[in-house]
């Protein structure tokens, strides 16, 4: 009998004692850790919806948006795509006028391969925005697919087509929902 | 000095990654650029010296059978406030390491010290043979780091080093990693008959 | 902020406790006794089973190292002191090794047939670049004297047979013929031994087409040992000499007269 | 239960993205037990078995305990600890009910505690699932096949391994590089032949 105590307390101690430091340090960190989430995504709104000072979080159906808004002024909204390329999921924030038109997008994280998928982030020297990028401000979000105003990269096609299908397909639904 | 000797022979005689070949799997996953490998070898260091502390410490009183969750559960703590303390102060690190700063709780030399060394030896020796362990992994990370990043990416830190030659994308990917650490070890191999026979 | 620090540590816990008994209590039904011997071995092995050695982890090398196939200088991880205790618990000295020879495992020569004409140069290196050499077997000797050439010793002598006879006076186990063998057939024996005088992994019927005095695996030998230090593996026998207690029934069994018996 | 899925995720995680070439888990082992084809396939077996079982326990243990009360910070301490208690636990039970299957791949189980690939596969189920190009919630089910396929792919890679580096002591291979340097750059050689399958979409 003792061996089945003695095992059990052992392991139950470490145990205890590993979970409650764990708990405190999250307890300690969690704070730190929304903050510098919030702060990043903040950033990244002001970024793309530079007019706007006061963005609304807000869910319909499964996407996550954010109305922007300056002062009383509804001047538009910045969704949370999830797109699917060819490394995995990639997270972009995209902002559009009420029509849908895309004001500026930027994507937050990706698992493209580095040197060929990268390249829809791909900074040219002197250049403050990804060049990839660019083509789609002023661009409906709702017509745009690779072929019709956007070019693909060279050598990233599916990166190129994940990231303009994904923008689409999430703007249309968005416009959609919010209709009914 | 004894004590000295412990330290240093993670540095150089038995160094994990060169020598003993352990705890491969961050090692070539994680150096496709320095600044991962000093955050990772820093990561790793620091969880080895914790745990190697608390193992060296309960290692009388912990029954035959149940050693290996009690140090495993040791050190998945250390990870875990490494992974914490990452993602509060060092958020781009954190996202560039991804999912394998909690896989350093895996990670074969992390056990394989405490479990060779730390459950036999008195915590001071073992607080040196893991800064000496983790040191010898932090520079073996770099200098494979350095080699992926300069020659696949064109850049050191961040810094283009060459704006002239189109660096070859092999080395970031996978492939790469292995024949880098493959050349390197045998490269180490070589200097080291050398240097015995001379 | 109490309840978030209170309910993952019991829950934690909960799951520590569960497991420690659950194992405990497996072990109270399932545990089987570790004979001492392993067990000291185990524990003075590092025990990080990191597999470097090859072996299945510790215990697979503690019980290679009991069976005296590995040698504590396998486990790449262990310190100095660690191999030095091992090797006195285990009572051989490995430092002082014991006195080897090199062995030569063919026994083709004339015995094999050709599998064409080779007039190219007079190396055993570069007739294997050739479809593996010229014999008929692809493990077997081509006589063509790389070994002799490399042998600091001229220990080394072609036969009339066509085959490599080391001289057991002057060869003192430097290793060079092994190196120097494409085919690697030279093996660093004790001087009292038995060995199979073949390499070929090919079937027995394979083996007889292309040798008549190859290892055609018929198990005669596997058979006839009663110390059962004879084994055979992937169609070639295998003597340990570690259990061979030099009573020679395989060598009068071997229809081939493959395995041979020196000093 | 379609069948589809589950066979995409089969081979994603056997050939597209293997454990061992492409996503770089597992590798100690690969690299020490690969010198011979009899012990890689029982360790290959003995790392499926114990990824496919972790994969149930560790998903129930995610979805019925981390997630209701968030714990998800205690992921990584849950996880090592049930895939080590686990690991014990099957090494006890078989040494004594199947000594002969023990003989082939129980002596490996220590090892396997220590073997990213088991602890990798547990953490990767708890991400998204990455299906027909959209991203897709996991499911008890689907994590258990990933399991099954991540041991299957280590057992596909380590049973290539062994049988060329049995090849190897033929080969006349340079002292400085010999077992340790050229499993390396075989290995590469092979990830390279693996990334040939990156390209496939399903």
């Amino acid at each position: 009998m003792n061996q089945m105590t003695k095992f059990g307390l052992m392991l139950g101690i470490i145990c205890l004692a590993a979970t409650l430091v764990l708990a405190f340090t999250y307890e300690v960190t969690r704070p730190i850790i929304a903050a510098a989430l919030y702060r990043e995504e903040q950033e990244a709104l002001k970024a793309i919806m530079p007019e706007a000072d006061l963005f609304k979080p807000g869910t319909v159906g499964d996407i996550k948006y954010f109305e922007a808004m300056n002062g009383p002024a509804l001047v538009g909204y910045c969704l949370k795509v999830t797109g699917s390329g060819y490394g995995g999921y990639m997270h972009i924030i995209v902002g559009i006028d009420t029509g849908g038109v895309i004001k500026g997008l930027r994507i937050l994280q990706h698992m493209e391969t580095p040197g060929l998928g990268s390249k829809i982030n791909e900074i040219r020297l002197g250049e403050s925005e990804p060049y990839f990028l660019k083509q789609f401000i002023g661009k409906n979000a709702r017509t745009i697919s690779v072929g019709n105003g956007i070019d693909a990269i060279t050598g990233a096609t599916i990166s190129s087509k994940a990231v303009t299908d994904a923008i689409n397909k999430t703007v249309t639904e968005f416009m959609e929902k919010m209709r009914q | 000095m004894k004590m000295m000797g412990e330290f240093v022979k993670g540095l150089w005689r038995e160094n994990p990654t060169f020598r003993i070949v352990l705890g491969l799997c961050p090692t070539l996953a994680v150096s496709t650029s320095v600044s991962n490998g000093i955050g990772m070898g820093v990561a790793a260091t620091f969880v080895l010296v914790g745990s190697n502390i608390f193992v060296s410490l309960i290692r009388g009183i912990v029954p035959e059978k149940v050693r290996i969750p009690c140090f495993i559960v040791i050190i998945a703590t250390f990870v875990t406030i490494v992974d914490l303390l990452m993602k509060a102060y060092a958020p781009a690190l954190s996202r560039s390491l991804g999912m394998f700063v909690p896989l350093i709780v895996v990670n074969c030399m992390v056990l394989g010290r405490a479990e060779a060394f730390a459950s036999k030896a008195p915590p001071f020796k073992s607080i040196l043979d893991a800064l000496g362990m983790g040191i010898g992994f932090t520079w073996a990370l770099i200098l494979i780091s350095a080699i992926r990043e300069s020659l696949g990416n064109g850049t050191i830190l961040g810094i283009t080093i060459s704006r002239s030659f189109e660096p070859p994308l092999f080395m970031i990917l996978a492939p790469g990693a292995l024949l880098t650490i493959g050349i390197l070890i045998a490269l180490i191999n070589y200097l080291t008959m050398k240097w015995k026979a001379k | 902020m109490i309840m978030r620090i209170l309910t993952p540590v019991l829950a934690m816990a909960a799951l520590g406790l569960i497991f420690g008994v659950g194992l405990a209590y497996t072990l109270k039904i399932f545990g089987i006794k570790l004979d001492p011997k392993m067990f000291k071995l185990i524990s003075m092995l590092p025990g990080s089973n990191c597999g470097a050695c090859g072996k299945a982890g510790c215990a697979g090398f503690a019980e290679a190292l009991a069976r005296g196939e590995a040698t504590p200088s396998g486990c790449v991880v262990s310190s100095e002191e660690a191999r030095r205790s091992i090797d006195l618990f285990l009572g051989i000295d490995y430092e002082v090794r014991t006195k080897t020879i090199a062995a030569f495992l063919c026994n083709g020569g004339i015995r094999a047939k050709n599998k064409y004409f080779y007039r190219g140069i007079k190396s055993c290196k570069a007739a294997t670049l050739l479809f593996g050499g010229y014999k008929a077997c692809s493990f077997g000797c081509l006589g063509l004297g790389d070994c002799v050439r490399e042998c600091p010793f001229h220990a080394i002598t072609i036969g009339v047979d066509g085959l490599p006879v080391v001289d057991p006076k002057k060869c003192n186990s430097c290793g060079k013929c092994m190196k120097a063998c494409p085919k690697s057939l030279y093996v660093l024996l004790p001087e009292k031994c038995y060995y199979v005088k073949c390499r070929s992994k090919d079937t027995g019927a394979q083996t007889a087409r292309a040798c008549s005095s190859g290892c055609i695996a018929c198990m005669k030998c596997e058979k006839a040992c009663p110390s059962g230090a004879v084994k055979v593996e992937s169609n070639l026998s295998k003597i340990d000499m570690g259990k061979c207690k030099y009573i020679g029934r395989c060598v009068e069994v071997c229809p081939t007269k493959v395995i041979a018996k020196r000093g | 239960m379609d069948l589809s899925t589950y066979i995409t995720i089969i081979i994603s995680t056997i050939f597209i993205n293997n454990f061992i070439l492409s996503r770089f888990l597992g590798l100690c082992s690969f690299i020490g037990v690969s010198k011979n084809t009899l012990p890689s396939v029982s360790m290959g077996l003995a790392v499926t078995f114990v990824t496919t079982m972790a994969s149930i326990i560790t998903w129930l243990i995610y979805n019925y305990i981390l997630l209701p009360y968030n714990l998800e910070y205690l992921r990584t301490l849950s996880f090592i600890l049930v895939i080590a208690s686990f690991v014990q636990f099957a090494e006890i039970v078989i040494q004594k009910k199947a000594p002969a299957l023990y003989k082939v791949f129980g002596i490996y189980l220590p090892l396997i505690t220590v073997n990213c690939a088991v602890f990798g596969a547990a953490v990767l189920n708890t991400d998204v699932f990455f299906l027909h190009g959209h991203a897709v919630p996991g499911s008890f089910m689907k994590s258990l096949i990933q399991g099954f396929g991540a041991g299957a792919g280590f057992t596909l890679a380590m049973l290539i391994m062994s049988g060329i580096r049995e090849r190897l002591e033929y080969a006349d291979v340079p002292r400085s590089m010999k077992d340790i340097p050229i499993t390396f750059i075989i290995a590469s050689l092979m990830s390279m032949a693996f990334l040939g399958f990156s390209g496939f979409k399903i």
